[in-house]
């Protein structure tokens, strides 16, 4: 076991796709000389040179385009948009090229292009630099989208994610980087097709992912010390979702809150919501309740920032109105 | 088209070739006119006629290795790229022996054994990719140039500075070819860019360009022949505005009431493909009888073309989410490239 | 009464606004001398001149984002996206800055814009041309969302959108364009705050918008021949969404279908079902059901396209499947 | 910074007073940097040390019916612009006195009275935003420029090339001023650009430009004179890309691995603060005891500053949705002029 970071998890993965794969290459704003905004990728342009670890101009459109066309002619392209709040520059891109080109082409063309981000809200960065779009890109059909909410999966998603054909869009949520916690030296690939429990209990299931599911289990701590035994799942993937994983510890609570940091209208609380009550009606005792964020552009002020995020709190008060509702 | 056709060295059989792939382009879509009113083809059908020299004239520039990224407006491209006239019909009509199994349609042409990646229906939309796949022939080391065909309208949308910037930025092997056939829907060119002179874009990028008569097939391949050359030799892009028009209206839905008729005669006045007719009979290569017999050539591998996607069928409706990922086992055809 | 078209309807509505105001402008891609991709504007350009109805170059991003500082600066645009597939290339400005706009500076400036955009499939014109995003916009605080679905609304909504200070997307289902219908002479503005009941029933609340209301009409009709009657909605406001009525109906008749040509997964419909479950959930005999389109890069062949969207036997089905639900 | 002052005859008052300008923000933002530290201000926080005679010298070109349209990096831009020392520290506190409410922070200063349109964080985004509020002003006949500040990374976003575009296309009243200070945070200059002389972008769509020493506040200011002169009588854009360097890191959390000490210091030699003090020295407009004085008010403003912040409100938390939309009979206050 090792301690490491977040941070940490993803560069050893990085290094680890570079090192394996000649195919594979990172490209993104300041990936290279800067070491990356997060840090991500301190020190790999040193290891692996300007052409493997590319600085992109300001241009996200073109350079997530490139990843697509240099995914489609043989490479393994890993595109890092700086932030979520970028990408809205390059959906055109992902939504109309890599995501509809296999099928358009009548199965012609893949393309295996993995897409980082950072996202999320939680660092008084304001109203356009602190959105939660994974909902959006859940939408999308030809796209896989995944979550890594732990040391772990940062770790051991990105691999996995190269294998795949298919284009894979992954969201490191930006609170996590500094994240501390134990690795086994053997970590490596994870598997990115199944929800995952991280803590088991009988009471309520509590269905988030990200840096969403750390509120989950902070929340579970606090029910546990009121006796209320919450079942935590972490989703992982986004898109497709593991209906099956969800829909199993619902049956056995019998109530579920589902936390999300995007506004709660549109939200993909929403969707893991309407499914439930499609594939799990008849188990609930009461209707599954969402905590996601208030619908406002994100305030600057903490205090502001903190009332319009989900929270323990917020999550604890949404599990006690599940208990307190007529069964 | 006179001398210059010369210093390439343009022999009889390679000039009748290029008439011939020219009206083939404009006889194919003569038919699916006829065929769109029959309600055979549908959705949106963006005719080419007018334009074919610039098609016919850019490929023969380039290789079976290289690579061409296109738009809406493909029929000519691909045609002229050497996609089957059966396969481009049948996607037309939707059928599965279609380019793109039907799922495309006229705006949708792709061809992996041409190495033709569409059929882009989002203006300026393939210039990204075609960026992205010269940069993976780059890092590959692998001597290829991709051709990005759009249009004058293409060139005001932002992913046209991205990419010529990129482009020219990292030196990859792109030839961009901007058919500006001065209009954008029914937006005119001296409406939508304060600089009409679109090269001088392209030079802005420091990034090699010109200016050609894109209504001469002879002009577009001599300086089609000197980009490429420019391309395989430094590895840089080239920039190519290709000054065309297009007689009929932008889509089957256009009253066209932004342009007069009598400018559309003026320039079928310069239609390509009488042009280069007059040329060869003028110049003795072309002989009283060669014309029909193409004519009626080009006439059967049409009626050939419609005949199989007649014959084709369609895709089963269970097989609806076929290829939305790629299926266990059945990977993309490029990576064995 | 007149006989008219949904487009002859919009186009009046254009007129209207360009008439009774004059800061009102309409700015878009071919919205001039060719008198609007759907030809709705036809004809403007010569009575109000090329500065009132003003051909923009291809460049969304740059339009939309202009409309908006004119917004600011006391002008009422109307800025017309020529089909919402092309908005992708202008989410960064609607959502980083139309919708933050107000809030973020405090409350200094408000932008009274207007955007009109096409929507939807159902004309085979394939994966990139046939996409309905509506739900994506309803997830965004800040901006008001409309679709009318009738030629009343498309006759009234776009004065009511213009008095409204803050910005207000519309969208106008392409397959309507063409619809037929009396309008009375006196037809103007209409409310854009509440859902219509469009045909009152008892059995089971369909739930639509946009040019789907028609065929959820379509599907009460040929329910009614087996004697089973729909209360069909027609949401109209999309954001925000009229909960009060939709409650309403599903109170009474107990069970509801969502109808939606979004894909499945976090489409609007998965919005109004969770709304639903959590306002209504021991009034409800049934899992609330959706109609969607399929999770598929929209075809260009019409027997697949058809197999994609919804459709009245797609909905009458899944009212059946309601009605054979255990209660 | 010699004979150029005399041309626009500025006397010894209004360079004394650019001096003040300049050395208030490099004070207020000193400032700033301390008051990071002890927790006070959060989020991004990017400082403006090294390009104040940017700011300084453009807004002297400025009228109070013009408009200001900036970046994540403007507190110059708003000190400049007259926006009070004492609301610009109160929103870096995010209290309820600030520009904003304290909605914004230091990315977000927004000042209807002096037409201070913020305060953007997308790079690029503020273009289009100028260019709409230039376009509202010549639709409604009002003879008033737009001027709108971005750095040049901002210059490879295709929002970029769309709006310099669509302005000189409609030709409309933006100076557009591009902050060349050549990097965008890590990435310099000619690892973004293939054209890295930034004014000849502007001349690729037939707009005037000129590149102008952005450390030297004189020529800063002449040129923005020029340059505002000519697009309120032509009507139409001017493009000044200022050539400046930020000494400090790109943001607080920035370790400055891409560039090395030395070029850092090589710029500050450049400093255009010490370069106005000298000058103004040796020619002697500047006394002994000017600069002290001058400092002891800067201070004393700053610290008022910082007191007015610190006595400041938060925002209640019931009022977190205040504003989201426009209130009824709150109208925007823009309507208003
Ligand atoms: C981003 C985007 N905006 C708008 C459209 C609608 N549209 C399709 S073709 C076209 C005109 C394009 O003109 P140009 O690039 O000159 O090509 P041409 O059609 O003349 O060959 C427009 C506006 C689109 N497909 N994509
Ligand atoms: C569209 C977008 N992409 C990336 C970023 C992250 N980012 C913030 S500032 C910056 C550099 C901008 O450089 P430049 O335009 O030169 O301005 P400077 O910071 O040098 O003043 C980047 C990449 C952003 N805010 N917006
Ligand atoms: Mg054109
Ligand atoms: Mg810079």
């Amino acid at each position: 076991m090792t301690t490491t970071t977040y941070r940490e998890a993803v560069r050893t993965a990085l290094r680890e796709a570079l090192t394996r794969d000649s195919r594979t290459f990172l490209m993104g704003e300041d990936v290279g000389r800067y070491g990356g905004t997060y840090a991500c990728s301190k020190g790999l342009i040193d290891e692996f040179g300007p052409e493997r670890v590319r600085d992109a101009p300001l241009s996200e459109s073109a350079f997530v385009g490139a990843g697509i066309g240099a995914a489609m002619a043989g490479m393994r392209p890993i595109v890092e948009i700086m932030t979520v709040n970028f990408s809205l520059l390059a959906l055109d891109q992902i939504v109309n090229n890599a995501a509809t080109l296999r099928h358009m082409s009548g199965g012609q063309f893949s393309v295996p292009l993995v897409i980082r981000m950072a996202t999320g809200a939680g660092r008084q960065v304001a109203a356009q630099h602190s959105h939660s779009l994974e909902c959006w890109y859940a939408h999308i059909p030809g796209i896989r989208v995944l979550a890594p909410g732990t040391l772990e999966d940062a770790r051991g998603m990105l691999w996995t994610a190269l294998q795949d054909p298919d284009p894979v869009v992954i969201f490191e949520h930006a609170a996590l980087y500094n994240m501390e916690g134990e690795l086994p030296d053997t970590a490596g690939p994870v598997d990115i097709e199944r929800a995952a429990v991280r803590r088991p209990g009988r009471d309520v299931t509590l269905i988030a992912f990200g840096a969403n599911l750390h509120k989950a289990m902070e929340a579970a701590r606090l029910l546990a010390a009121e006796k209320i035994e919450a079942e935590v799942i972490d989703l992982r993937s986004l898109r497709p979702l593991d209906d099956a994983t969800i829909m199993a510890s619902v049956r056995k609570t019998r109530r579920a809150v589902v936390i999300d940091e995007a506004w709660r209208t549109g939200s993909l609380a929403a969707e893991v919501s309407a499914r439930v009550m499609e594939q799990a009606f008849y188990d609930l005792d009461a209707p599954v309740g969402r905590v996601c964020t208030e619908e406002v552009p994100i305030p600057y002020p903490k205090h502001l920032e903190d009332a319009a995020l989900p929270q323990p709190e917020k999550i604890v008060a949404a599990v006690k109105a599940q208990l307190g509702a007529r069964a | 088209m006179t001398a210059r056709a010369d210093k390439v060295h343009l022999g009889r059989e390679h000039l009748i070739g290029l008439l011939r792939q020219m009206l083939l382009i404009r006889r194919f879509e003569e038919r699916c006119v006829e065929l769109y009113s029959a309600g055979k083809i549908r959705g949106f059908l963006h005719l080419y006629i007018g334009e074919e020299a610039n098609a016919v004239g850019v490929m023969q520039a380039l290789g079976p290795e290289d690579a061409i990224v296109s738009t809406y407006r493909e029929h000519g491209h691909a045609l002229a790229r050497g996609v089957s006239a059966r396969a481009i019909m049948a996607e037309m009509y939707g059928k599965v022996e279609g380019t793109s199994r039907g799922r495309g349609g006229s705006m949708h042409i792709f061809d992996a054994a041409t190495r033709f990646y569409g059929g882009n229906a989002i203006v300026a939309g393939g210039l990204p990719l075609a960026v992205g796949l010269a940069l993976a022939d780059k890092m590959q080391g692998r001597n290829r140039v991709t051709a990005c065909i759009f249009g004058d309208g293409a060139a005001a949308e932002g992913e046209f500075h991205e990419s010529l910037n990129l482009a020219a930025l990292w030196k990859l092997p792109v030839l961009f070819v901007c058919e500006n056939n001065y209009y954008a829907m029914g937006t005119a060119l001296a409406r939508a860019q304060s600089q009409t002179d679109l090269a001088r874009h392209a030079e802005s990028y420091a990034m090699p360009a010109e200016a050609v008569d894109g209504m001469d097939v002879v002009a577009v391949e001599v300086a089609a022949h000197r980009a490429v050359a420019a391309v395989r030799q430094d590895g840089g892009p080239y920039f190519l505005e290709n000054r065309t028009y297009r007689f009929r209206a932008h889509s089957m839905f256009d009253p066209e009431l932004y342009r007069g008729k009598a400018e559309v005669e003026e320039w079928k006045k310069k239609d390509p493909i009488p042009r280069l007719e007059t040329w060869l009979t003028e110049a003795g290569l072309l002989h009283a009888d060669d014309l029909p017999r193409m004519e009626e050539a080009i006439s059967a591998e049409i009626e050939d073309a419609v005949a199989f996607a007649e014959a084709g069928h369609w895709e089963p409706v269970e097989d609806l989410a076929r290829d939305v990922t790629t299926p266990p086992g059945r990977p993309e055809r490029e990576a064995a490239a």
